[in-house]
């Protein structure tokens, strides 16, 4: 069941994966886009990650995308109709192809191994994955935080100073 | 709950992230001000920041002369290491920043952007860059990267009505995000391979797991990350945005990218060469030792045919990460050390010629081409001096800056057994020449073509050159104080 | 059985999808989509990664990718904004200003 | 002294730098500022006289002054260091001594002319570097010297900016000598890593050489940094293939030509090689190289002096013939005897460019009043000027006698002890001799060609302008007196052993230079050799034989240019040959065929070619490069955001590849 959940989901994901990728029009691109990001949800369920699933719609889904949308509807994007791709959609597929081929020989020929920590599933279920996600962000992971902070008021500040009309 | 308070706030060490503290408090401040302020009324917050740079300056220096025995300060369980290479790479930041705010004030006026959220903007990115030096671990790397990419963004596309400012930050955004997603796919691998995202783990584990050193996980994990730093150096094939960029960005911006940004890239880059891929040494030397060639060559044969100075420089900037990379090959003790003084000797002559062009261009800077510099030596005698000592560090020539530090990465380079490329260094050296020499013919035996009468001598541009140019003569006549600095902060 | 490996090609999958996005679109909004799958595979990966090694350090750092996705789209679509508003285009094509 | 060593170098700073940065604004008077100019340099002489003759003088022969730390490497230590031996001492009088004569002739010639605060702050600024480049004690400071006269020359030759090729042959200036220059830095890098790989990490002069046979004579190594070291000789001292550089210079205020080609600039070359000695004793082939080298630059430049018209391109050539002498003297091991050639060399050669810069300045002048757009500077618009400009005609004679190698002046001594060497030495040969008298014959020759073209017969002047033609001022007619004394005397101070023999008089400059050439000579078993040298006969049978050369080249010239019409016919016997002559052998633009169009063609390649065609056309495909091509450049579109990311990835796909799949 769970196999069949994975290639189902999966073969979603890389449809509408390949979807963002040809499709003429923005809109239809961030719709895709959307599909990707909630298969990407759904894994995250599966993967024992229930609250990053939660902000990976909250904030991709809800924020990002939507971000996208409105700029799109914005700018009226009729003017790009046609320009679908550049001209160099072969080489580009050839690259696409060689880089996928060799990250996959790369994991053909090598475990993941590595330091393991010991949460496993039972504590993910006993002490419920938001707890052990802040436990580890205001202890260990402080410094990006705050850093993360500081990165968000600089955006807040470069899109404004972007984006107004006058000065 | 309780617990989890505690347990945070046993972490927190200032003291080991005091600089950067200081520069964020500053930036917020001068958001705060600027609000009161009228557009076009700026001098007081670019007076400002110098402080706020001064201080972390000081801040930084009370740091260095503080380090113990142990000579680093750890904080936030290991995610900053306050070490001397950190210091040092903060005094290359906090200069830097303090030149390009000192050249800015007057040629914001005069483009019409002067507002306070560019101040805060650079101090953040200098915040960045500091995280960036001083980060141990790949997430703190990794958000000090993105605050400083994220600031260049901005400001490279401060200019808002300018095309080819919009066109440079633009481009410069596309492609920093894109490799941005190499970055992060080579961190992902490594983790994958180990475990864990602190740099020092890292490296004691692959110390440790010697049959890891060759799994091609690792490998690629490591080039992928690379990959994301060396876009951020210019390192070819790595570079192509940078001419784009540094030609439509602001001047004081890409005098600013081509000094504090790429020196905070090659400080990440080093800790994680020396920190975490120690054991992979033998693989990551021939990298660069291609790569620096490579570097070299290109940025000057492509700087040949230049005829704005502005994109010229841009290329030269390539060849420079390029004789920096040499010493990063050499990975002794002259060699990496020699890259710091490069750094900081880049700073000083390369911010100083951008600073000269900055009072130089007249508004759109339509004029920064050699016919435009034509007779610019006469006209304004103090500037095409105080440019042509730059352009002699910039060539490398004694006694400058510029000379001691290509000294230091190619003797760094010699004793490490790698004459070839000393030798390859040197030729590009005299290839270099040729284009800085056009600009220098262009000031001095051309006919004027056009009045520069109108230049005002602003005195925060007029200290930003001369302290650039007292800064590239110490550094040439006596670089030993700094060099031992240098030395004492690699660890 | 799902193993950590079948997330890990999906992941390179979707990451050469969003490379191969980005070489060839010429819409700068879509580019920027193309981006955001990307880092939306390198997500995958860390939090298979994470889970397969029992360790949160990976869904940590995806945490921060999102934020830095966030702050990315911010600051990318005023860029895009302010450069439509002087060339009434986004297309890759008309960013030829600098060149050579 | 020894202490104020500092000084000597410093004073030609200060001058500079005062009459740069307060020279246009605040001093403005010509006066001052030549005079300052001019006391700066004349107090370096009076340090340096001081310090000679404390050097001579006293028993340590060797001194080295160190203000303290520059860079260290590992176990290299550098430092700010200044080195007084015999060797500089000797060429502190000669640049110090000749430089400020043109100093003070600087202030009549440059009278009037825009940028006068500028000309004497490069002047200043040279002489400084100059000074620096004789006093360095280790490579280093040296190179500083060497790259600085490098960049001062550049400025002085492009003095006159608006004149086109003046900035070209600035610009031709700096880059033949960059090419030197890093020929010297790759050579010190070489001596660098080879003599650390023996354990010993020093570029400074004493100990180079001390060190210097822990190379190994002879072997591949020393060959090949004496080589490159020799390499930066021929790109400062103008020495075939990187000679073009020096006739351009001429473009320059004569008073620079006198400065660069007499006293400072092109004989850094052979001061280098002199300095460093022992290093180049021990490489017979470089020595052997050098020689040779130096013997066809004497002859060859001496051809194309033949046809020159231009009175200070004739010199020009000259200078590069005569420096051509001095490497023959140092590849034949006679040091002492190069240095000799260098010293009455500055003498006559700076008198015979500031006697031109005269008679220019005088042409100048009468051509000005006659409102005539005639060339000053060319022979053929000159004759009989010996009744005008009394002093410069004697005084040009004089170093021109000189400069043929006529006995009892100072020329012949140098020259005659060089075609000695060249002759007699165990490094030399036959062939040396006979190539270097030939080229004496030709110096002779068109020596007194330019002479009896400019002073003798008649007038060939406007008529309007011959009256407004006089003799120059004091402040230029007194260098070229004291000049040309020395010019006379200069040569006393070394006469040849076998003459010293029979009038008493020692050869004081070989004894003087000893200490540094001596250890080198001896070593290397550099001397004359055994059958020759106790023979008088030999020696004597030589120096006539030379004598005779010169002599003959003169009478050719009086008899060609003052009595018959010779020249002419001989145009127009052989046309071709003549304007292959005049040409300079088409050197220029073989030059620009071989290297100049290749490399800017290259550059130009490799910018549109690379940037925007290989990477666009990777993405496009070739056959679509093809068309772009045809489209013409201006249709191959790039700063495509596309293009740099395909770049990127190229790359990606390549390292990782390489690393993953090897």
């Amino acid at each position: 069941m769970e196999t069949f959940y994975f290639y189902l989901l999966a073969l979603v994901a890389v449809v509408s994966g390949y979807l963002v990728v040809t499709c003429k029009s923005p809109i239809n691109n961030a719709v895709a886009l959307m599909m990707t990001f909630v298969c990407l949800a759904n894994f995250y369920v599966m993967l024992q990650a229930p609250f990053m699933a939660a902000i990976q719609i909250m904030v991709y889904a809800g924020a990002i995308l939507m971000l996208i949308i409105f700029v799109i509807m914005l700018l009226n994007m009729d003017s790009l109709k046609g320009q679908k791709t550049s001209h160099s959609v072969s080489w580009a597929a050839g690259l696409g192809v060689l880089i996928f081929i060799q990250v996959y020989f790369v994991l053909n020929r090598s475990e993941p191994t590595g330091l393991t920590g010991g949460i496993t599933n039972q504590v993910v279920a006993t002490v419920g994955h938001t707890q052990l996600i802040a436990q580890s962000l205001f202890t260990d992971f402080l410094l990006p935080f705050e850093i993360a902070s500081i990165l968000l008021l600089v955006a807040i500040v470069g899109a404004v100073v972007l984006a107004k009309k006058n000065v | 709950m309780e617990n989890l308070v505690q347990a945070a706030l046993a972490t927190v060490n200032y003291a080991a992230i005091m600089p950067s503290l200081i520069l964020t408090g500053f930036g917020m401040l001068l958001l705060l001000i600027g609000v009161f302020s009228k557009p076009g009324r700026t001098s007081h917050i670019a007076w400002i920041s110098i402080v706020g740079l001064i201080v972390a300056a000081v801040a930084s220096a009370q740091a260095w002369s503080a380090l113990g025995a142990t000579g680093v300060e750890f904080g936030f369980t290991n995610h900053v290491a306050q070490d001397g290479f950190a210091l040092f790479f903060n005094f290359i930041f906090l200069v830097s920043a303090a030149l390009t705010i000192l050249m800015s004030d007057d040629y914001l006026k005069r483009e019409g952007y002067a507002v306070g959220e560019y101040y805060a903007l650079i101090l953040f990115t200098t915040a960045g860059a500091m995280w960036m030096a001083s980060g141990t671990d790949m997430m703190t790397i990794f958000l000090g990267l993105e605050v400083l990419s994220i600031s260049l963004y901005v400001l490279a596309g401060f200019f808002r009505r300018d095309a080819r400012s919009n066109e440079a930050g633009l481009k410069y955004f596309l492609l920093g995000a894109f490799s941005t997603g190499f970055l992060l796919y080579g961190m992902a691998l490594l983790y994958g391979v180990v475990g864990t995202t602190n740099i020092a783990n890292l490296g004691m584990y692959l110390a440790a797991h010697k049959a890891l050193v060759t799994s091609p996980m690792t490998i690629a994990g490591m080039l992928l990350l690379l990959t994301g730093f060396l876009f951020k150096i210019a390192i070819v094939p790595f570079h192509m945005w940078t001419p784009d960029v540094y030609e439509g960005a602001p001047t004081p911006i890409t005098a600013f990218m081509s000094a504090g940004p790429k020196a905070a890239a090659i400080a990440a880059l080093l800790r994680f060469l020396l920190l975490g891929f120690d054991s992979m040494q033998a693989e990551w030397t021939a990298l660069f030792w291609v790569l620096a060639v490579l570097t070299m060559t290109v940025g000057n044969l492509l700087a040949i045919s230049q005829t704005n100075i502005k994109r010229m420089l841009a290329y030269s900037s390539v060849s420079h990460a390029g004789y920096a990379m040499v010493g990063i090959v050499a990975a002794n003790a002259i060699g990496m050390s020699g890259v710091l003084y490069y750094m900081l000797a880049y700073a000083f002559m390369n911010i100083g010629a951008f600073a000269v062009l900055a009072l130089a261009g007249k508004q759109g800077e339509e004029n920064l081409t050699l016919e435009g510099f034509a007779g610019f030596g006469y006209k304004r005698p103090f500037l095409g001096v105080a440019m042509c000592v730059f352009l002699f560090s910039l060539m490398g020539l004694p006694p400058t800056a510029g000379f001691a530090g290509k000294f230091y990465v190619f003797a760094g380079a010699v004793e490490a057994g790698y004459i070839w490329l000393a030798v390859i260094g040197v030729l590009n050296s005299a290839l270099s020449l040729y284009y800085y020499l056009r600009v220098m013919v262009s000031m001095y035996f051309r006919e004027p073509t056009e009045d520069f009468a109108w230049v005002s001598m602003p005195m925060g541009a007029m200290i930003c050159i001369i302290l650039a140019i007292a800064g590239v003569l110490y550094l040439g006549v006596l670089p030993q104080q700094v060099m031992e600095m240098a030395k004492t902060a690699m660890f | 059985m799902i193993t950590v490996h079948h997330y890990l090609v999906l992941s390179a999958i979707l990451f050469s999808l969003g490379t191969f996005g980005v070489l060839t679109r010429k819409n700068a909004i879509v580019i920027f989509m193309c981006i955001e799958l990307m880092l939306n595979a390198v997500n995958l990966s860390f939090i298979s990664l994470s889970h397969y090694l029992g360790n949160m350090d990976g869904q940590i750092f995806v945490l921060f990718i999102m934020a830095v996705a966030a702050a990315e789209a911010a600051v990318g679509l005023a860029l895009m904004i302010a450069f439509f508003r002087n060339r009434e285009s986004i297309s890759v094509d008309d960013f030829n200003l600098l060149k050579w | 002294m020894y202490d104020k060593l500092w000084l000597i170098p410093f004073f030609p700073l200060v001058g500079s730098i005062i009459n740069g940065l307060f020279g246009k604004r605040y001093i403005k008077s010509e006066k001052v500022i030549g005079g300052i100019g001019t006391l700066a340099v004349v107090c370096s002489f009076i340090v340096s006289l001081s310090c000679f003759f404390q050097l001579s003088a006293g028993t340590e022969k060797v001194y080295e002054a160190v203000y303290g730390s520059w860079m260290t490497v590992g176990q290299l230590q550098i430092n700010w260091e200044l080195l007084l031996d015999p060797l500089s001492a000797l060429m502190l009088l000669v640049v110090t001594g000749v430089g400020s004569l043109i100093h003070l002739y600087s202030i009549g010639y440059m009278h009037g002319e825009v940028g006068f605060y500028r000309f004497f702050s490069y002047l200043n600024l040279f002489v400084f570097a100059m000074l620096m480049l004789v006093l360095g004690g280790n490579a280093l400071v040296m190179f500083i010297g060497w790259e600085g006269v490098g960049l001062c020359s550049y400025l002085l030759i492009g003095y006159y900016f608006e004149k086109k090729s003046a900035g070209d042959a600035a610009k031709k200036a700096f880059v033949v000598n960059r090419i030197g220059d890093f020929g010297f830095l790759l050579g010190l890098l070489t001596l660098y890593w080879t003599l650390g790989s023996k354990g010993v990490w020093t570029i400074n002069f004493v100990e180079i050489s001390h060190n210097a046979h822990l190379l190994g004579p002879g072997s591949v190594v020393v060959t090949v940094i004496t080589l490159l070291f020799f390499l930066g000789a021929t790109g400062k001292s103008a020495q075939i293939p990187l000679y073009t550089w020096l006739p351009d210079a001429m473009e320059g205020p004569t008073p620079v030509s006198a400065l660069i080609h007499a006293a400072t600039m092109v004989t850094a070359g052979v001061y280098m090689i002199g300095r460093m000695n022992g290093l180049f004793a021990m490489a017979p082939d470089t020595m052997m190289v050098i020689a040779i080298v130096g013997a066809a630059t004497a002859i060859f430049a001496a051809s194309i002096g033949f046809a020159q018209n231009d009175i200070k391109r004739v010199l020009a050539y000259s200078t590069v013939s005569q420096l051509g002498y001095m490497f023959l003297a140092m590849g034949v091991g006679a040091f002492t005897a190069g240095i000799f050639h260098l010293m009455t060399h500055a003498f006559f050669k700076a008198c015979l460019f500031l006697g031109s810069g005269s008679v220019i300045h005088a042409m100048h002048h009468g051509l000005h009043h006659a409102h005539l757009n005639d060339d000053p500077q060319d022979m053929r618009n000159m004759g009989g000027l010996s009744k005008k400009m009394k002093v410069t005609y004697w005084t040009f004679l004089i170093a021109t006698i000189a400069i043929s190698g006529v006995p009892l002046f100072s020329g012949f001594f140098s020259k005659d002890e060089i075609l000695w060497w060249a002759a007699g030495s165990t490094r030399g040969g036959w062939m040396l001799w006979v190539v270097a008298a030939g080229a004496a014959g030709m110096t002779a020759f068109y020596m007194f060609r330019c002479v009896s073209m400019t002073f003798w017969g008649p007038q060939k002047t406007n008529a309007k302008a011959k009256d407004h033609i006089h003799e120059s001022p004091w402040v230029i007619t007194l260098p070229l007196v004291v000049l040309a004394f020395l010019a006379v005397v200069g040569g006393y101070v070394g006469v040849p052993a076998a003459l010293g023999h029979f009038v008493h008089i020692p050869n004081y400059l070989e004894g003087f230079l000893e200490p540094v050439f001596g250890h080198a000579q001896e070593t290397y078993q550099i001397a004359i050799k055994a059958n020759m040298a106790h023979s008088l006969l030999a020696e004597f049978g030589l120096m006539g034989m030379s004598v005779l050369i010169a002599g003959i080249g003169i009478a050719l010239a009086c008899y060609f240019y003052l009595k018959t019409d010779v020249p002419a016919r001989f145009v127009a016997a052989f046309p071709k040959l003549h304007r292959a002559v005049f040409n300079k052998w088409y050197i220029d633009e073989l030059y620009d065929f071989l290297f100049v169009n290749p490399c800017k063609r290259f550059g130009l390649f490799l910018w549109k070619g690379f940037d925007v065609n290989v990477v666009d056309g990777v993405v496009n495909g070739v056959g679509r490069v093809m068309q772009l091509f045809s489209a013409g450049l201006r249709y191959i579109q790039t700063g495509f955001v596309q293009n740099y990311a395909m770049g990127m990835v190229i790359g990606v796909v390549v390292i990782v590849g390489f690393y993953v799949l090897r």
